[in-house]
């Protein structure tokens, strides 16, 4: 057990596997010489060459549409989109191919692939480098989203990912990629792809978060603590397929639902999670759902103050958690 | 009727014939002839309504069969579109398997019936998975050749599409990323003038397809789609090529489709019949049949032998097809994702 | 008033508006001389010339794209997606540009732009052309998202996008086209984006639905309340921005909410909505939430009767009635 | 410092200078003077951590300046990329305004502090709004050429990127779309042989961005832009064909950048010292400076004048910047739709 950061832990996570299994290939733009722009493939070209960590034209589409061939074909592609905010010009080749090659050849053909990208706000990269993206493939069948939270899930998971048959889109919450450390285990550590993770145990209330938002809301989650409020906080981890089971079971204890997330608000995860708790907990609820995201607005702004007026702190999470729990 | 004849001095007279060899040339044509009855008998029975769709290739035969006798069938990767079943034949999908698809039978190998028509996918022919947006096929050629030669296999991959599809993104992505790689790949172009009913000249200013190769270092080939031979040649040059670790060729086939785009399509409405009755007077069928028989390599009995033996496939394909049993609904939420966890 | 097809209403509210405007242009593959795969540009290119009326190259990324540069210097143009299954490759152009435009620019530039494509299931077009794909876009802040289910709403809706400011994602029920027949007001007939519309009046239970599944739910509607259960039926019309009011004064009236959509069920409208009602409405909800939609596939398979077994039809949703009104 | 002069017989010597005229050749210096001066003072206001972030435009001056001379401000429609300054500059946007960018002013009238600096927008000077995502601008280069030609106007539509713009789809896509219509617009590519860390090599297989012109059957031209004077030229010729219904035309001006990719880029980690020093032996500033000297256009005097003339400029600009008050988080959720509703 070491203690590390994010960053690190996903690099591992990447040699570790490229180690083990000569079918893993990584492939983005400045992945190789540079090692990345998070220096998250810092190392792997000198290791294990160019054949195998490929630095790419500038051309999303190509770089997700090569590693789907790849992958047809045998391989174990992590394709590196350098933000996420530049994921669109892959959205068919996500969406219409990785998501559906499995389904549409009946079985046939699958599609193990990776595409890991840096993804969130707070780092002051204005509208095209601070997006959250996840809602939109986690609504699209066949495809899995992972958004780790800690560096042992980072490389636990990233390596489960890469293990998996199926498409992964890895969200890395690039503001936690230095700023959040912690102990990763020794060894060969896989984090499986599916079970939420209770991250404090609570009484009065839930509250629902993942990726960078996760440290925001144990943070209001200590907070308000002091004023006698108990919160169980779950990191959601896999956010498609959902752990139903797990968030259910948290809110039938607590009654009470919210969900933090840097996603724009309407149709957030929020959306999805808050529709589970009306179909299957309504009976549970004590106090109605609330959603702490990004009010509707194309991404955080740059400037500084524009970023903080609509990007969910500490604060704004633990006054929702006041509100809520004394509803 | 797998005896060859003629006389040698006939097939002397065209080179290209001898150099392509008797029995290949007997090969391509006999798929040719096999495809277009298939070919007709779909949109029978696409309008006898036992069948919702049809999208075929009547016209590009030459140019497929060519292309698809250059390659190493389950050796070399391929990725086709819809209009392809003349290559899949030529490849090895039996006249079954291709009504299997049509009629939408749990069967079908392509995809079981979830998918449309001719869209296609067949692991021991290492046919990967195809879709209907158009183009985005050509980024997994680049993958897939990327996979064969990162494993030291010396395949190449094989990759078909229109004319239509070299305007998308897909296409110039896909088509570099193999160039800057020197990936072994052929990129295959059959031009057949029309993207559904947009005309080549409001597709790209250039003249020829394989104009669009000198933008990416590659070689770029144009030759006459309806004459197989031809399209032999062209592509097993690039074969070779890829082989050698030469890097990918733009191969550009000129064609012409007969029918509509689809049975969803009334072609009336952007061309004039005297337009595609013109290009019938090339119909690669009959121009093969022609050269063959000067070739002293057929005659009228072997004609009538082979019309009779497609007819019957295409019946007991057809029957066959017909009376399958359609997909269970039962499976239908299955293959979302893999069945069986990962290995670890 | 003449009855008039879906379809119908679409091109007269296309040519109505290119008379009236002349910085109207219309531009997508195959729009001009084959008049639209489903004739809904018939007879433009004949009256108002190829300048205005542009068959363009197979490139969905450029034909929104332009039709943004156009819309920035000062036309209003209606770019067609021929199947919403082939929207992907244009979801930067949608997303990045189109929808962030005027943010970005601090209200300097606009982007008054339209994007028709017809969608949905029913006409066995199989994975690639029977999508849902409103949820992707009803997400994002910057765009509205239109979906009409009658030709007058079709008529009237899409001629208020084309005089909006912003940029309108118009979705058209494709499978409604010639089935459904309806009166269209004579004149300059102009429906508002953003307010929903009550189709049936009830007592009993909310069911929200749009495009043509409002269809199946009215007519379900029909069906149960031979058994006495009294449906209202909301007519959605815009997915974005959402008409709360609307659905949560239905809900509040009635106290049970159900969702109709053949998007599949996760992330899709159905979520947004349920997650408002549990927000908004907690108090009055009498049972659970239910969402009946598309199961999480990878849009409907071709052969009929695995579309048939996935597609949402009258029986379903009348069983969803049922249920929900004795829970 | 309006005055030109210099000897007949000297600019003779030079044709290329004779041709453009003094006045444009001096202009074409300052202004690169100008923009060097405010870039070096953005590193340093980063560098102070005043601003979180810059990106800039050192070496790529003379490209810039001589493709903004070329074109009529406020007239011709201009889609800059974010490397783009000294071309705003050239255009008419001030160093204030360009200060006001880089500390994300409310003031600041590309977005109001909304963008990250260098995200150009400006309605005065028909600058449309640009974004980070690479190659976006290019189909809307297109489209706002389409505009103006369908309005009878006489306008071009300017659109500048790098050399890794053109292997994005929308590169592809753009130019394609724009080649099939004719429309007036110049694609102009600053190849600076790099894309961050991705040598020109690996982005593509041609050794010029111009030959990427051929499949669009348009001219594709490809000079030295360390030469503004060859610039203004080349693309001169570019806007006389293109207002004169000739179609688009790929420039190509071949450059370099001096500085970091931006200030969060290590370009030691891609390229080595020595050959960004290599590269500096041909900085535009003082070759341009050389050559109007021996042309006698410029003496150390007004060179002398010109540094202190920029310095207070740059100065001024920045202090006026740094005072100017942020943007106010109340206006945060403005913008997201137009603010009135449509005339109907
Ligand atoms: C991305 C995408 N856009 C549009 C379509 C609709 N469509 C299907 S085939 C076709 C024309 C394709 O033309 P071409 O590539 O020349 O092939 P051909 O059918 O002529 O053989 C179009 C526009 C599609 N399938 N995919
Ligand atoms: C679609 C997209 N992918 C990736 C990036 C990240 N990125 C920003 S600039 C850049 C390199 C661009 O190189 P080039 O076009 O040559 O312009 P230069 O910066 O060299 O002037 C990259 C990869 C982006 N902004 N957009
Ligand atoms: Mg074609
Ligand atoms: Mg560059």
């Amino acid at each position: 057990m070491a203690v590390k950061r994010m960053i690190e832990a996903i690099r591992e996570a990447l040699d570790e596997e490229m180690a083990r299994d000569s079918r893993v290939i990584v492939l983005g733009e400045d992945v190789g010489v540079k090692g990345g722009v998070f220096v998250a493939t810092r190392g792997l070209l000198e290791k294990y060459g160019p054949d195998r960590v490929i630095d790419t034209p500038l051309s999303e589409s190509a770089i997700v549409g090569v590693a789907i061939g790849a992958a047809m074909n045998g391989l174990r592609p992590v394709a590196e989109i350098q933000f996420a905010d530049f994921i669109h010009p892959a959205m068919d080749q996500i969406v219409n191919e990785a998501a559906r090659i499995r389904y549409r050849s009946n079985g046939a053909w699958g599609c193990p692939l990776v595409v890991r990208a840096p993804y969130g706000a707070g780092i002051r990269g204005g509208l095209y480098h601070s997006q959250s993206v996840e809602s939109f493939f986690a609504h699209v069948p066949g495809l899995k989203v992972v958004i780790p939270a800690t560096p042992a899930d980072a490389k636990g998971l990233l390596k489960a990912a890469i293990r998996d048959e199926d498409p992964v889109i890895f969200l890395e919450p690039k503001r936690a990629y230095r700023l959040i450390q912690g102990e990763v285990p020794d060894g060969d550590w896989v984090v499986p792809i599916g079970p939420a993770r209770v991250a404090r145990e609570g009484r009065h209330l839930t509250a629902v978060a993942y990726g960078m938002m996760l440290h925001l809301t144990l943070q209001a989650a200590e907070q308000v603590a002091r004023e006698g409020i108990s919160v169980e906080v779950v990191d959601l981890r896999t956010l498609a397929p959902l752990d139903r089971e797990t968030i259910l079971g948290s809110v039938r204890k607590t009654g009470r639902l919210m969900i933090v997330h840097e996603d724009n608000r309407t149709l957030g995860m929020g959306a999805e999670i808050a529709a589970l708790a009306a179909e299957e907990a309504l009976y549970d609820l004590d106090a109605p759902v609330r959603r702490v995201t990004m009010p509707d607005v194309p991404a955080t702004p740059f400037a500084a103050v524009l970023e903080d007026a609509v990007l969910p702190d500490v604060d704004r999470i633990a006054r929702a958690m006041r509100e809520l729990a004394r509803e | 009727m797998a005896t060859v004849k003629g006389s040698a001095a006939a097939r002397a007279a065209d080179p290209a014939l001898e150099a392509v060899g008797s029995a290949r040339l007997l090969a391509m044509y006999r798929i040719m002839v096999l495809s277009r009855a298939l070919d007709e008998r779909m949109w029978i029975v696409q309008r006898q309504g036992k069948v919702p769709f049809v999208i075929t290739a009547q016209g590009q035969e030459a140019a497929q069969v060519g292309a698809a006798m250059a390659l190493r069938p389950g050796h070399d990767v391929v990725l086709p579109y819809y209009r392809d079943m003349t290559l899949m034949l030529a490849l090895g999908m039996t006249p079954k398997e291709l009504m299997l698809n049509v009629f939408s039978r749990a069967e079908d190998p392509n995809s079981g019936g979830r998918q449309m028509p001719a869209h296609f996918s067949l692991p021991r022919l290492r046919v990967l998975t195809g879709s209907s947006p158009v183009g985005t096929q050509i980024p997994h050629a680049a993958g897939a050749a990327l996979a064969s030669r990162l494993r030291g296999e010396d395949s190449v991959t094989f990759c078909s599409f229109g004319e239509g599809a070299t305007s998308t993104g897909d296409f110039h992505e896909g088509v570099n990323f193999a160039a800057v790689l020197r990936l072994p790949v052929i990129f295959f172009c059959q031009n057949n003038r029309y993207a559904i009913s947009v005309p080549q000249r409001r597709q790209m200013a250039v003249e020829s397809v394989a104009a669009r190769a000198a933008a990416y270092g590659i070689p770029g080939v144009s030759v006459d789609g309806q004459d197989p031979v031809a399209v032999f040649q062209a592509v097993t040059e690039a074969v070779e090529r890829a082989r050698a670790g030469g890097g990918p060729t733009l191969v550009e086939a000129l064609t012409y489709r007969y029918v509509p785009h689809t049975s969803d399509d009334d072609d009336r409405l952007y061309r004039s019949p005297s337009e595609v009755e013109q290009s019938r007077r090339r119909d690669p069928i009959p121009l093969m049949r022609q050269r063959l028989m000067e070739a002293g390599l057929w005659d009228d009995e072997q004609e009538r032998a082979l019309q009779e033996e497609v007819a019957r496939t295409v019946d007991e394909a057809t029957a066959y097809a017909e009376q399958a049993p359609p997909p269970d609904p039962a499976t239908v939420m299955r293959h979302v994702f893999a069945e069986r966890p990962a290995a670890g």
